[in-house]
């Protein structure tokens, strides 16, 4: 059960920081509906984010590898 | 069970306080660009949007995160 | 009580970001005193925040509505 | 009543410190463009008013709206 | 002992992800200006290092703090 | 006890800010390995940054007591 929690979590702050990021990179004056080019802007910003979000993770493991490595 | 419906309606009264102080945050800087000596309609027009197209978006990337998780890609 | 502490964060929330907020557009150049020219800007400030709290609250709410509508 | 002493003490200090923090980011900010090889007076006499503007701008704003919640209106 | 070996294990996890949110939040700044229609290489280079490069500079400043306090000036 | 906690979440938090100020400052196209000029940069930053929240803590001190001495 804590491991769900912290999986829910997990996807609830990554959801979080991708509406911000998105919004702010998507739609810069604000209408009364959101325009179809907004649309395709958000869904292509979801979707590099999360391939961000995985590059981050590996490169984070490599580097902390790397370190722990160098330790010993 | 009354006490747990108060509190249940407090904490539910606290976020949606929280979302207001955090749309007002995000979207201040989107619509106002120096304070004037009063709101004029063109600014409370993009406040209003500005909510509006928040939520589209939230509502949006939670829609196709839902189908993904259920796709089991990720 | 519970009420009463609710309402102090909010109030307390409120106060932080318009302090935040308002330092950041008013005080450019932080001189040895507040000039009355700032003293101003930060009344304006303070006032049109609040009223944007306002605005903001009420759209919220309003789209909680529609989409509420939408789902039954 | 010892411990619950000291436990304000510290308790204060605590938020003291969070305080500094918050002043020291923001006023970075304001005040630093460049890091150099040392902190000329003129950055030094910009964050000690920067930390005065702060305050003042915060107490501006404590007082009216205090005022405002005693008048009921809002 | 094998609860607290597990609590130890999720805490762990759950840093791990907060530090992966934290570094994703600000290399996405340093590196997307667009996002385009696929993760270019030049991208996910530039986030790669931006992960290494932030780290190299949070042990840089680790090291130096610690010599400082050792030798006990501050 | 409660009094090393303290100082040790008061020098968790001065490294954080360091680490988000300095990097954000110093680093502006992360290459494959820390340049000498970026690790110049960031010690100097750092070493500016210790300085800047002396100076702050310093004001803030005499800015709270004169608020007292008004008040009293």
């Amino acid at each position: 059960q804590v491991k769900t929690q912290i999986a829910l979590a997990n996807a609830q702050e990554l959801l979080q920081k991708m509406t911000d990021k998105c919004f702010k990179k998507c739609i810069t004056k604000p209408g009364t509906s959101l325009a179809s080019s907004e649309q395709k802007c958000v869904e292509m910003c979801m979707d590099r984010y999360m391939e961000a979000w995985n590059v981050v993770s590996k490169a984070y493991n490599a580097k902390l590898q790397m370190e722990r490595n160098r330790l010993t | 069970p009354e006490l747990r419906h108060f509190i249940e309606i407090e904490s539910q009264k606290a976020k949606y306080q929280a979302q207001v102080h955090s749309f007002t945050d995000q979207c201040w800087d989107k619509c106002i660009d120096k304070p004037g000596s009063k709101l004029d309609s063109k600014t409370e027009t993009c406040l209003v949007n500005c909510v509006g197209r928040f939520i589209d978006v939230s509502l949006t990337i939670a829609n196709k995160f839902q189908k993904r998780l259920e796709q089991g890609g990720h």
